[in-house]
């Protein structure tokens, strides 16, 4: 009956409508399912995972001893040219030509945080921090030097 | 008791006592237009960030909550921005044409705003044809939509302007219908009378299933009118970017905004008084105590309430539903809810004579 | 089907086309003069039924183009590839995009990206490069981009 | 351009849909010829984020390219990274540590959720509900957080390497897996209430762009896009890698071959890829999760080719190799180019807002279109 399937559409249209008028109406009276983040404001609560792939930092220690070799592993594997080291010969106490590094240079605006670096170092040197506030007024500061002034290279490490 | 009417009834008796019949009416016309300014002002900042937060927690976020406590400053930041921003003419738009769409709007929606009653004994012109009024000025708004899309030689704009077009004209049928059967419950087009009908119960309750079946043809008919979703294909953002307004920034572009905002209040207004008795408190048969409860309720707060009952429907209508397509929207205004409501008309009409109703 | 078969069908097809095997799937080289007759019964012939042309792409060999198609079979789930080699100036094939209706913009981007002329097809326009595109196609080995390109 | 608009006929309208059109989802440019309302023609201009990787995946080493495919289909970055590391597998021939294949189908499944979620919500929104976008987006994230604690990037992971992937599983990743599974399945219910219910939305899909299945084929369709027309084209299934052969999980068809029908499939989907997920997380097995590789990769001279299943259809990796420490030539063949190929014939005849939701259907990622 045509007159028959007419009103069953009708209400059967009708009643899928408020079912999802139901749904709306609970998450609009129930104010505790609410996810937002006020991102600035829980600043301190905002702990990011461990692993959480920032920028690359050089580790140093108490004695602002790093344990970078220079030995340009992370420059390599970097697909950006994100990383690039300079190195000087450091004139150890025994008289000994030593290479080390004299600028371990990060562009951090060309990185991709892809993690290569930090799998390809030998010694552990640098690692993904947990920042993500990268903003910066100026270009340029966006390229940094990643060993500490007057930082050297700790005992022991090849 | 302080109540809009005293207050009107004594800035009235003050007026003509200092000044002539002419001068009085011309005084109180200035007032009446500043009144109506500044409410369209309050309205808009209520209702956008009211539809804020119906949005927000439908959508489980929180909304607007930096500009002012609680973000109720949010919408006046908004118009400060909307106010100082450029209002730029494309240079291949009809120039006249595209900055007189957005003042017909809002003239439109000023106008409307004279049959309603928003307190008891307080309306700017009681006249006799009320609800003919209504409708008949409330169609002028697809005007403005029209010229703002034709004048500002956009496609997207034209696409959006003639969309609107066959919607509006097409939904007025059984928004019309489903008032007149109201109409032809209380015998009178004047909203005052309409009101006063509803002394004892509101039509919704009294009028059983037809008039409830006429409120929901008339809620679906109104959204459609006012452009909002699911019927908002005049601006179909996916679609048409913003439709008719495309071109339209700055003040020009709040004006239609506004204009929106007013629509919808005004048609809710009209809703809550055919259907919900307009200012009439609410009344239960014979339970006296109770009814004059209701009756120490400003008249005024019931208005409101009732009319922003209506506006959250609209409002949980268009956070809830998606968009129809334009030949889905025809269909459902010519196949069903046109027939039905012509139907629905047939019983109002029987049930009005046979008097079947409390 | 195996590859011993499906080589025999194509022989019978296509008597010059040669065959390599030891990849992933059975490789026949043929000349570009031939790709439209044995394109055509590939896709038609009811017991090879290659109605999928997943990757259809270009490789720039710096003294000849090759084009390659890999084909698939949605009935009997057996792949081929075909290979086919075009001269360094003015490479030009036979479009295929009347049997495999995805070649059509997949050969648009070959067209754009290596200069390959698809005889025949129904639209050869540039698709990813911008309007007016001018000079060399920017795949080839040679392609030389002193402002966008950066090398290591 | 102006040659186009001079072949139109009378009536006929040009309008440019996109490059920056909020239905686009990116920066896709359609051209397209309508008369009233009904649509002639539609005719895609790419390249607006033409990055040229595969020029660029030249110039980088083996180890390095992998990553670059994050950047083209961002919401399955881990399947491209996964297709590009087998196929260096394949012809490195390195045997893939069990665990490490059971930690890449667990992130597989879920970067193919969190995919579908992000297309359910997008789709809604195209079509003018806003409200389920946010809610797809709750689950969705729940996925990102767990990405974000295993792998430290919610997005484009880089997680795969040759060989296995980069680290370890977090300690708490199996109770977040679980977590979200549960938090899924409250959920999914919702969907079904807000949208796939609704009359109008089924109004809006049924008989909308209507793709039959020869026509799917020989576009070169491919995942949920041909599965929603009947074709069997799921590569796990027919061409199973990793240890897809030993999972419990259904290949989703439907046979309308309309907007509908793939918004079903996607939708079924994600519960199929629950189903995987609920099968792997107890059974991860112990042992290393990355072989032992050279630090310096070098790919037999020859042609390696990998067939992998995205959240939008087969992704495709073409390694032609000269032997040496860089690939030669890289050919990505992806889901989304030929997917796109088909959306003129779907859209002739129908209505202007059919279009938005035929192109929502269709799950376009512009950087995966353009590479």
């Amino acid at each position: 009956m045509f007159i028959v399937k007419y009103i069953k559409d009708v209400f059967s249209g009708l009643k899928s409508l408020a079912v999802g008028l139901r749904r709306t109406l609970y998450y609009f009276t129930h104010h505790k399912e609410i996810i937002t983040q006020q991102y600035p404001d829980n600043r301190e609560t905002l702990h990011l995972p461990e692993r959480f792939k920032g920028e690359v930092v050089m580790l140093h220690d108490e004695n602002n001893e790093h344990a970078c070799t220079g030995c340009t592993a992370c420059e390599l594997a970097c697909p950006n040219a994100t990383i690039k080291i300079i190195t000087k010969f450091d004139i150890s106490p025994e008289g000994k030509k030593k290479k080390a590094i004299d600028k371990f240079v990060y562009h951090l605006e060309l990185c991709t945080m892809c993690n290569l670096c930090i799998v390809a170092c030998p010694t552990d040197a640098i690692k993904m921090a947990q920042t993500f506030e990268h903003s910066v007024y100026n270009r340029a500061d966006l390229t940094k030097v990643l060993n500490k002034p007057g930082s050297k290279i700790r005992e022991g490490v090849e | 008791m302080l109540s809009f009417s005293n207050i009107s009834k004594s800035i009235d008796s003050g007026l003509r006592a200092t000044f002539d019949a002419t001068w009085t009416m011309v005084i109180e016309m200035v007032i009446a237009g500043v009144c109506v300014i500044s409410l369209f002002a309050i309205l808009g900042l209520v209702l956008v960030l009211m539809e804020r937060k119906v949005s927000a927690w439908m959508q489980i976020r929180l909304g607007p909550n930096r500009v002012g406590p609680k973000g109720m400053l949010q919408s006046l930041a908004d118009t400060v921005k909307l106010l100082v921003k450029e209002g730029m003419t494309p240079d291949g738009a009809d120039k006249f044409l595209f900055n007189l769409a957005p003042f017909i709007a809002i003239i439109v929606a000023m106008l409307l705003m004279a049959p309603i009653a928003f307190a008891k004994d307080f309306q700017l012109w009681d006249m006799n044809i009320g609800v003919l009024y209504v409708s008949a000025v409330s169609s002028l708004m697809v005007i403005s939509i029209l010229m703002a899309g034709w004048a500002s030689n956009n496609k997207y704009s034209l696409m959006g302007a003639m969309r609107s077009g066959a919607q509006i004209v097409s939904y007025e049928l059984s928004a019309g219908l489903s008032i007149l059967s109201i109409v032809v419950l209380t015998g009178s087009l004047n909203l005052n009378d309409i009101i006063l009908s509803q002394a004892n119960g509101w039509w919704i309750f009294k009028g059983h299933i037809p008039v409830m079946i006429a409120f929901i043809i008339f809620i679906i008919a109104v959204t459609a009118e006012t452009n909002r979703a699911p019927f908002d294909l005049a601006e179909a953002e996916s679609e048409l970017t913003a439709g008719f307004h495309t071109e339209y920034s700055g003040m020009k572009f709040a004006l239609f905004f506004l204009a929106e905002y007013v629509n919808v209040f005004i048609v809710c207004a009209i809703g809550a008084t055919l259907f919900f008795g307009g200012w009439m408190p609410f009344h239960i048969g014979h339970w006296e105590g109770f009814n004059q409860v209701m009756d120490f309720i400003p008249s005024s707060v019931w208005f409101f309430g009732k009319t922003f009952f209506l506006i959250f429907l609209i409002m949980w209508f268009r956070w809830t539903f998606p968009r129809l397509r334009i030949d889905q929207l025809l269909n459902l205004e010519w196949k069903y809810l046109l027939p039905i409501s012509m139907f629905n008309l047939l019983l109002v009409t029987a049930m009005a004579i046979l008097g079947w109703y409390f | 089907m195996t590859n011993e078969e499906l080589k025999a069908i194509i022989t019978e097809i296509l008597p010059t086309a040669t065959f390599e095997e030891g990849g992933q799937w059975l490789t026949i080289n043929i000349e570009p003069v031939d790709w439209k007759l044995l394109a055509g019964q590939l896709r038609q012939e009811p017991s090879l039924f290659f109605d999928f042309l997943f990757c259809l792409t270009c490789i720039d060999w710096k003294t000849h183009l090759t084009m390659v198609y890999h084909l698939d079979s949605t009935k009997f789930r057996h792949n081929i590839v075909i290979k086919s080699k075009l001269a360094v100036d003015n490479p030009s094939i036979e479009t295929v995009s009347d049997i495999w209706q995805t070649a059509n913009f997949h050969e648009r981007e070959v067209y754009e990206m290596f200069g390959v002329n698809f005889i025949n097809h129904p639209d050869l326009r540039l698709l990813i490069l911008p309007d007016g595109w001018e000079g060399k196609r920017p795949m080839l080995k040679d392609f030389e981009d002193p402002i966008n390109m950066i090398r290591l | 351009m102006v040659e186009e608009i001079g072949r139109t006929t009378e009536g006929d309208v040009i309008i440019n849909v996109g490059p920056q059109h909020p239905a686009t989802h990116g920066v896709l440019h359609l051209l397209i010829t309508i008369n009233g309302e009904t649509i002639k023609k539609v005719e895609p201009h790419l390249g607006f984020i033409h990055r040229s990787i595969e020029k660029m995946c030249e110039s980088l080493s083996y180890r390095q390219f992998i990553y670059v495919t994050s950047r083209m289909d961002y919401l399955s970055s881990h399947i491209n990274n996964h297709a590009c590391a087998l196929c260096l597998e394949k012809g490195l021939q390195i045997e893939v540590p069990s665990r490490a294949q059971v930690i890449r189908v667990l992130m597989d499944e879920l970067t193919r959720i969190a995919s579908h979620e992000l297309w359910w919500g997008a789709m809604a929104m195209d079509l003018g509900a806003f409200t389920p976008f946010f809610h797809a987006f709750r689950e969705r994230e729940t996925i990102n957080d767990i990405m974000e604690e295993t792998c430290g990037a919610r997005l484009t992971m880089n997680y795969i390497v040759p060989g296995g992937v980069m680290q370890d599983i977090h300690p708490n990743f199996q109770q977040r897996v679980k977590d979200f599974i549960s938090l899924y399945k409250s959920k999914v219910g919702e969907y079904d209430e807000l949208v796939t219910g609704n009359i109008i939305f089924q109004n809006r899909m049924k008989g909308v762009g209507y793709l039959s299945a020869e026509d799917a084929i020989s576009f070169g369709c491919t995942g949920p896009t041909a599965r929603g027309s009947g074709v069997t084209c799921d590569i796990r299934k027919l061409y199973p890698y990793e240890i897809y052969e030993q999972l419990q999980f259904d290949e989703i068809l439907e046979t309308a071959g309309d907007s509908f029908a793939r918004y079903m499939v996607r939708v079924r989907e994600m519960n199929q890829s629950i189903r995987i997920i609920e099968q792997l997380i107890d059974n991860i097995p112990e042992g290393d999760f990355q072989a032992k590789t050279k630090a310096v990769l070098k790919l037999p001279k020859g042609e390696f080719y990998q067939r992998v299943e995205t959240a939008r259809g087969e992704f495709g990796v073409y390694i032609v190799s000269e032997g040496g420490t860089t690939p030669y030539r890289i050919k990505f063949r992806s889901p989304g180019f030929s997917n796109l190929s088909a959306l003129d014939h779907m859209a002739r005849g129908s209505k202007l807002g059919d279009l938005v939701a035929m192109m929502g259907t269709l799950d376009l990622v512009i950087p995966d279109i353009d590479r």
